[in-house]
């Protein structure tokens, strides 16, 4: 599809001891906090990555620093094998044209103020990609296009944000998202804030969309089984670190760190209360390692 | 304790305001055109006497050494002296400010003292007729300039009725009862104003209180509708009040100038409308300074209130995002 | 929106006033500034609906170039205040914390400078104090509320995702600013251009009442007020007709000011 | 509502008693002996300082000259010099020697005789300290010298013949002060009057107490209070609430229907030195003209006017002569309102399709209200008159007298016998006109008994010349509280004479 | 065990909307009754008709009572009294629920203060002992500290301390581990499942989350655009749902079931009543 066919021997992302700390000036001073703490992560062309953590595990700083939204303390990324953590915005005109991300809340990722039509197309009249020969020149074809790709009707260009329910909302956030022909989709927690119904025909797009246009697909999500469902592989992160990285099934097959094992235990399954067994107590063990529990990042 | 880093930090920078206001304050009065020295010589003196005067009284220094003289008197305690009187500013502006002090404070502990439970009452009855009627008078006591307030007060309670007098001022020390009934006319006519001002901002405060969540867990937890309001919205509230009171006492300094005017108290706010006209620039100097400083300290003091009393705020200094 | 008290009260009362003041550049019952001693303190009557003043002029010609001057002085103000203001709360809601906590810091050393002093000290420049000077006075001293609502309001909406997705197709500041800040906090500070209308109309009061406001010859409400100081034993109705039009303007401001605040008001929405 | 409310409903009942009892007790009623003996008197302009020789403020005089300070002799309340310090004096033939016999019993309130050698310090420190005030140096500038004959008697020659020197050296220039606190009267003034200063700082009260070994006939009251108010409406308040007993000159007459009850208020409606003028800058071209200045004057109805701004107090004056001047003629109908004639006298003038003046004015409030009534009239005669008002004193000053920068202003004049300024071109309205000067010139140098004549026929020249459009004396509105007396009706000189002032409650 | 609450015919409505078509549910004494359904479908209005705290614009009709005692219409005054002490509420959103100006301790001790006026000393030992009884590590310091001291966890843990410490009889939940994180929700779960069992209380536990319903609960309510549209016993739901949303609802969230790859079943697959789109 695209013309410069990416050489499938390159990396798409590639971070190496990446850190980032945040510092903060509280009444007790500066207190630095470490957010990501040498994160070593390679994502290869076409690869469904899926990174799982508990709130506070760093896993949207990391995809903010690989989106080059927020610089790292410490570290070098690469996209496609030339460093962003140092480049200034106009040369990250390959990065931004090809990287796209979708958001959790869909009442905060849309501008209230804007029709949905600009908000599908407002990525291609930004300066980076506007010249760019991969990025769509006719903005109303490419805006029918991806209407009807996340299946939503074509006068819907001419609404405001508010008059969608949340499912909906989201496909025009993931319509904006693939408006430029990205070959990379970032989605943090796209499907957290929707109701278990609307979430199933969310995923199913997104499946889609990675099948039909090659997409690289970075997910991240605190829900196991959704990852485990859209992804190949997972890696898994704690306290600004990963802990745990690999091809999913081997990973939620044979957990190779306790962590993992406890993650993937605490999982809610559907089980039989039957009186008898009021006090068959779930798989999860008493005495938890101390972690996700202490006081907020 | 670290919290004193915050405290050192904001005086640090409170010392900041204060010297880059006193160069802004010094060179916008000494651009004034008119003349002191003119003033002094009267109508028809000749230009030569003038020129003499000015020279003897060292206005034509450039205007940087001038400051830098002006501004080690200020730190040093000795602000100079009066241009035409000759007599010191100290002396001057001291008993002048204990007046606007009196009137600024007093007027903002009525409003408080007026503005508390008649927002409360309002917030917690808003949906019914009395709770109505209170926010529509308090729009209406807002939107009345404070002189005219004054004016009517006095007309009614000073010259019509004679239970206190029109004007004038005796100090505290010399006879309490004079100085409480010169003081009670101005004070409830700022007082009134402000108070309007004040519910308002308690009443939002207390109906904010309403959609948070730890009032609907007290509400669950057994407390009644208004106890529950108070409880948890009075210290909401207090915060509010505190902030807002902090910034009206600011500018209620300057305001009472009005007010001094309508009740002729010798406060700084008429001695500087007397001192501007007679171009008496080292007396309006300081009285502006003072005006400036007072505001940017209470400024200061409610932030350091703020960042001291309510435990969000210092959750807020951790938020992480940059 | 639901249909709320406040909003429609204030539009009407503005409204009334915006009108008198188009009005008076057409037409006035009398010519405002014709003086006529023999016809001094005339009670209210067909030919003068509001009376004569001390000078034997008509009130009602001059509430009406009266409204046009102090709906003037207001609307220059607040220009200058938000003109100045938003755009520096605009700037701090979008840098880094600290860094947006110094410009505050800034913004607000002119709190240090309220419009009365900045008018005693504009008029002593000017020699008199004019409408200029009285407008000037009065926004500079507005800056810092405008300043601290752009801010805060600014700094929410950088929070949300929408400004992210924007960078992350590499919208520059500038144009996030223009298409995504601006738009969103205009509610806000349509609040504050509302409630500082109100206040700017006392200041005005206040400052020709000082006597460092607006001409003697030109009929601001203040100045009117001030002149009819002198008759408020024999003939208080001189005093009424003023205070009425000021308080009846501020009033109107304040009200549009909440009733805008409570239909923009989000959570207050949801509970509709 | 619980207890809690409850506490809160406590704390208003005790406000309550408070206020209450705040009011109780407030004085009202009849005043006390006490009361009475102290004399609390309303003005206007506060002073800028206290030393009367070099600060040029109308309001230091007001307290001070006759009450603190005296002069070898006084301008009583007819306008006639009478004796003081000096029991006698005579002037010799040619007018250039004075000889004064001093009042044996004179002493200063510091209790040190008042001799000849202190007068001899006090007139010969007008001429040669270059401190004190150009005015009073030119008033008594004829003065050649003065000796000390004997204890009491002093011999003042002049260089020539001055027929205003004894009427200035009555008053400000003339004071003599006391020798040992001379360099001390910006802080204490030191003088021989029935009163002696007291106290008084920028902003406060000017106070002044009895001198208890005063030389003269002591005054009945234990102290005087001036009280400046700088808002006309505030001072009628205080008066009306039985804080004043005295308002010295009533700035807003439109309220004075408060006080017209004879038992509780007495009205004084008598005259001043101040001629309230229209001035026009002769350095103008339009007011080279005389037809231009007798159209304006044409064009302004001088009696609505004064009924405008002083609801009809004040008198309708001609030229520069207040009514208690001895050479006073009625000129006001030397042009009537005829807005017809003035504008036929513009059109001659070549302004038939208009003129456009400007009029700066002093912030204060005659000058204000008067600017509205003129720019109104003048409107109607074809003059467009743009009207700006200048903060009083120090823009005005700067403005007007210093840069002579206007087209026309309106100023009060409150010297006595200021019709001599017309006679200087370079003074602010820059009229030149030899007849009129050598009137001047030989009323004050000729004979004496020629004098009243001379200044006659010069008050004539400038009405006739229109040099100005004199619009009218301002009244001298005393109001007092009933029981108070001896406080004169007509303003003939720099001060408020308090000496003969008493009040029956005491 | 007579039933302890028994709700009849309950219709709410919000100005025009109503938002609660008659429902009618009873919870036994002891019982745990789960009551699951999407965002709209009026579980959390139901929870919040039978604490009393809907807004003052809301419309209600129908019966609900608790213990023999009608709570509809019931006074403020009256409803303040049982609530905290004979029906508590747990609720979703732990870092907005507690009062951040005032010290944890202090805020679980009102509540026995309000209903049982125990003398200060007392309460505070109740109040240390019941912080340790909900599973926090050190009682003594998370008493005296502030709100934003705490996790996510712990202060849902200090809200459940407040909700139980009166013993009441019934506790209503909505949705109280939706904002932890999976480990988190965990140990609460289990922990809400012993607490209520020590306390004998019963409990209407409100969520989207099937799974987690089946933790604690043993019936389950399906509700749906506020009506009930099944109901019974967890097992006899999860084997063979009668109501075709019900079906769907189950199928969509076992998506752990579903290879990896193929498209995940959409309620639309089971049932076509839905208007409009999700």
């Amino acid at each position: 599809m695209t013309d410069d066919e990416p050489d499938p021997g390159v990396p798409v992302f590639e971070a190496r001891g990446v850190s980032r700390t945040f510092r903060r000036s509280g009444t007790r001073g500066r207190v630095l906090t470490t957010a990501l703490d040498g994160v070593d992560l390679t994502v290869r062309p076409g690869q469904r990555l899926g990174i799982v953590g508990e709130s506070g595990s760093g896993k949207s700083t990391l995809i903010r620093v690989l989106d080059a939204l927020l610089p790292p303390s410490s570290g070098e990324v690469l996209f496609r094998g030339r460093r962003i953590d140092n480049a200034s915005s106009r040369q990250l005109g390959d990065l931004r044209s090809s990287v796209q991300m979708v958001f959790q809340d869909p009442r905060s990722s849309l501008d209230p103020r804007m029709t949905v039509g600009d908000i599908i197309t407002e990525p291609l009249r930004s300066p980076l990609l506007r010249s760019r020969p991969d990025v769509p020149r006719n903005h109303g074809e490419r805006l029918a296009e991806v209407l009807e790709q996340v299946e939503l009707e074509a006068d819907a260009a001419g609404h405001y944000p508010h008059e969608f329910s949340g499912g909906e909302r989201q496909r025009i956030a993931i319509a904006r998202a693939i408006a430029p022909r990205p070959d990379v989709l970032i989605a943090d927690e796209a499907v957290s804030a929707l109701d278990v119904s609307v979430r199933a025909h969310v995923l199913n797009l997104f499946a889609d969309l990675v099948r039909s246009d090659r997409l690289t697909l970075i997910f991240v999500s605190h829900d196991l089984a959704v990852v485990r469902h859209v992804c190949d592989h997972v890696a898994v992160m704690r306290s600004g670190r990963i802990v745990e990285s690999g091809p999913i099934e081997q990973i939620y097959a044979s957990p190779a760190r306790e962590y993992t094992r406890n993650l993937l235990a605490s999982v809610p399954k559907l089980r039989v209360r039957t009186a008898s067994s009021r006090r068959t107590a779930t798989e999860v063990p008493d005495e938890m390692p101390p972690g996700p529990d202490d006081p907020p990042a | 304790m670290r919290a004193l880093g915050a405290i050192a930090r904001q005086l640090l920078s409170l010392a900041g305001s204060l010297l880059i206001a006193s160069f802004i304050v010094f060179a916008l009065i000494n651009a004034l055109p008119g003349d002191v020295a003119a003033t002094i010589l009267g109508p028809n003196s000749d230009p030569a006497s003038i020129a003499a005067l000015r020279e003897r009284m060292g206005l034509d220094r450039p205007l940087l050494l001038r400051y830098v003289e002006w501004l080690g008197g200020l730190l040093t305690g000795q602000p100079g002296s009066s241009a035409l009187s000759g007599a010191p500013i100290g002396s001057i502006i001291g008993p002048k400010l204990a007046v606007t002090a009196w009137l600024a404070t007093l007027s903002m502990l009525m409003g408080v003292v007026l503005a508390v439970p008649t927002g409360l009452y309002s917030a917690v009855r808003r949906k019914r007729a009395d709770g109505v009627i209170i926010s529509g008078l308090t729009q209406v006591a807002m939107a009345v300039p404070h002189f005219l307030v004054g004016l009517v007060l006095m007309i009614v309670f000073a010259v019509t009725l004679r239970w206190l007098p029109a004007n004038g001022y005796t100090p505290l020390t010399s006879n309490p009862l004079q100085w409480l009934r010169h003081l009670v006319l101005p004070v409830a006519a700022i007082a009134v104003v402000e108070a309007a001002m004040l519910i308002r901002y308690v009443r939002s405060a207390f109906i904010d209180v309403l959609n948070e969540d730890y009032f609907r867990t007290a509400r669950a937890v057994g407390w009644r509708f208004v106890p529950a309001v108070i409880r948890h919205g009075l210290r909401n509230a207090s915060l509010e009040v505190i902030t807002v009171a902090g910034l009206q006492l600011a500018s209620l300094f300057v305001g009472s100038i009005v007010v001094e005017n309508v009740f002729l108290l010798p406060g700084l706010g008429s001695q500087l409308l007397t001192a501007v006209n007679q171009r008496d620039l080292p007396v309006v100097q300081a009285i502006v300074m003072i005006f400036v400083a007072i505001v940017l300290v209470i400024n200061t003091v409610v932030d350091i209130c703020y960042h001291l009393l309510d435990p969000r705020v210092r959750a807020q200094d951790e938020e992480t995002s940059s | 929106m639901r249909r709320s008290h406040p909003l429609v009260v204030g539009a009407v009362l503005v409204g009334l006033i915006c009108i008198l003041a188009v009005v008076s550049f057409f037409w006035t019952p009398h010519d405002p500034g014709l003086v006529d001693a023999s016809i001094a303190l005339q009670p209210p009557s067909r030919t003068y609906p509001l009376g004569t003043d001390g000078f034997g002029q008509d009130i009602f010609s001059r509430i009406l170039v009266g409204a046009r001057i102090c709906m003037l002085v207001g609307v220059m103000a607040v220009t200058i205040g938000a003109l100045l203001g938003v755009p520096i709360g605009i700037l701090a809601g979008m840098s880094r914390r600290h860094v947006g906590r110094r410009i505050m810091r800034w913004a607000d050393i002119f709190y240090a400078f309220p419009a009365l002093l900045l008018a005693i000290l504009l008029a002593a420049a000017n020699g008199t104090g004019s409408t200029m000077t009285a407008m000037i006075a009065i926004g500079i001293s507005s800056i810092p509320a405008f300043a601290r609502v752009a801010n805060t309001a600014s700094r929410s909406v950088m929070s949300r995702d929408f400004v992210a997705a924007a960078r992350s197709s590499g919208i520059g500041w500038t144009a996030i600013a223009w298409r995504h800040v601006l738009p969103n906090i205009l509610p806000v500070v349509l609040v504050q251009v509302s409630s500082a209308l109100g206040r700017a109309i006392l200041a005005e009061a206040a400052l020709s009442y000082l006597g460092v406001g607006t001409q003697p010859t030109t009929p601001t409400w203040g100045r009117m007020l001030y002149d009819a100081q002198k008759f408020v034993y024999d003939h208080p109705a001189q005093i009424a007709v003023p205070a009425v039009f000021i308080a009846i303007t501020v009033l109107g401001f304040n009200l549009l000011g909440d009733g805008l605040r409570e239909a923009l008001d989000p959570r207050l929405r949801q509970e509709a | 509502m619980n207890i809690r409310l409850g506490r809160r409903s406590f704390l208003g009942a005790t406000v309550i008693g408070a206020a209450a009892s705040l009011v109780a007790c407030s004085s009202g009623g009849a005043e006390t002996q006490e009361q009475a003996r102290q004399l609390v008197i309303g003005a206007t302009a506060p002073p800028a300082a206290l030393d009367p020789s070099t600060n040029s403020g109308a309001a230091i005089p007001q307290a001070l000259l006759y009450n603190v300070y005296e002069t070898l002799v006084k301008i009583d309340s007819d306008g006639q010099i009478v004796p003081l310090l000096a029991t006698s004096w005579n002037e010799s033939e040619d007018g250039l020697t004075y000889t004064f016999t001093l009042q044996p019993k004179a002493t200063f309130a510091s209790g040190a005789a008042l001799d000849a050698e202190a007068v001899k310090t006090s007139l010969e420190r007008v001429k040669n300290d270059d401190a004190v005030l150009a005015t009073l140096k030119s008033q008594l500038g004829a003065m050649e010298s003065v000796t000390v004959q004997d204890a009491s008697t002093v011999v003042v020659k002049l260089s020539q013949r001055d027929n205003d020197w004894l009427y200035y050296a009555a008053q400000t220039a003339g004071i003599i002060y006391d020798p040992d606190g001379i360099d001390s009267l910006g802080t204490a003034p030191a003088g021989s009057g029935p009163f002696v200063f007291e106290s008084w700082s920028e902003g406060n009260p000017m106070v002044l107490t009895r001198n208890e070994s005063y030389w003269g006939t002591p005054t009945v009251f234990d102290s005087v209070t001036f009280k400046y108010f700088s808002d006309p409406t505030a001072e009628n308040s205080a008066m009306s609430s039985g804080d004043l007993d005295v308002i010295s000159n009533m700035q807003a007459p439109q309220a004075i229907s408060q006080f017209e009850d004879p038992d509780q208020y007495t009205i004084l409606n008598g005259t001043s030195m101040g001629e309230v003028v229209l001035g026009f800058n002769h350095q103008r071209e339009a007011f080279s003209d005389v037809r231009v200045r007798q159209a304006i004057n044409y064009a302004i109805n001088r009696s609505d006017l004064l009924q405008t701004v002083t609801a009809g107090y004040g008198t309708l004056i001609g030229s520069m002569v207040a009514p208690t001047d001895p050479w006073y003629e009625d000129l006001a109908d030397t042009y009537g309102y005829d807005p017809d004639t003035a504008r036929r006298l513009l059109a001659e003038a070549g302004y038939g399709e208009g003129l456009d003046l400007s009029l700066r004015v002093p912030s204060l409030p005659y000058a204000t209200s008067a600017a509205t009534f003129i720019t109104s009239q003048l409107a109607q005669v074809g003059i467009t008159v743009t009207t700006d008002t200048l903060e009083f004193p120090s823009r005005w000053i700067d403005e007007v007298m210093t840069k002579s920068n206007y087209d026309m202003t309106i100023i009060s004049h409150v010297e006595g016998r200021d019709i001599a300024k017309w006679a200087n071109p370079e003074y602010y309205w820059h009229y030149d006109n030899p007849e009129f000067t050598q009137l001047i010139t030989e009323a004050k140098t000729g004979p004496a008994d020629e004098q009243t004549e001379k200044m006659k026929q010069a008050a004539r020249v400038l009405a006739d010349d229109a040099a100005a459009d004199f619009l009218y004396s301002m009244a001298n509105l005393v109001v007092l509280r009933a029981g108070i007396s001896g406080i004169s009706e007509n303003l003939t000189s720099e001060s408020m004479d308090l000496t003969a002032a008493s009040s029956t409650d005491i | 065990m007579g039933a302890l609450l028994r709700i009849r015919d309950l219709r709410i409505g919000f100005g025009r909307a109503e938002a609660l078509h008659g429902i009618d549910l009873t919870v036994g004494e002891g019982a745990r009754v789960g009551i699951i359904g999407e965002s709209g479908s009026g579980k959390s209005v139901t929870a919040l008709a039978t604490m009393g705290l809907l807004p003052d614009t809301a419309r209600v009709s129908g019966s609900i009572e608790l213990g023999g005692r009608q709570l509809v219409g019931l006074s403020d005054t009256g409803f303040a009294r049982l609530r905290g002490d004979v029906v508590s509420m747990i609720f979703q959103e732990p870092m907005t629920a507690l009062d951040p100006t005032m010290r944890v301790g202090r805020q679980v001790a009102e509540v026995l203060r309000l209903h049982q006026g125990a003398p200060a000393g007392r309460a505070r030992e109740r109040v240390i002992e019941m912080l340790s009884q909900v599973g926090l590590p050190d009682p003594e310091r998370i008493s005296m500290s502030f709100p934003h001291q705490l996790s996510g966890g712990q202060r849902q843990r200090a809200l459940i301390a407040m909700a139980l410490i009166n013993q009441p009889e019934l506790v209503i939940c909505d949705e109280p581990t939706t904002a932890l994180d999976v480990t988190v929700q965990a140990r609460v779960l289990r922990l809400l499942d012993e607490q209520l069992d020590a306390a004998g209380a019963a409990c209407l536990f409100i969520s989207h989350d099937l799974a987690v319903v089946s933790q604690v609960c043993d019936e389950v309510l399906v509700m749906y655009r506020g009506t009930i549209v099944e109901s019974g016993p967890i097992a006899q739901v999860l084997e063979n749902p009668q109501h075709p949303y019900t079906a769907g609802l189950i199928a969509t969230a076992r998506i752990d079931q579903i290879e990896p790859g193929r498209p995940l079943p959409v309620i639309e697959n089971f049932w076509d009543g839905k208007e409009g789109r999700p």
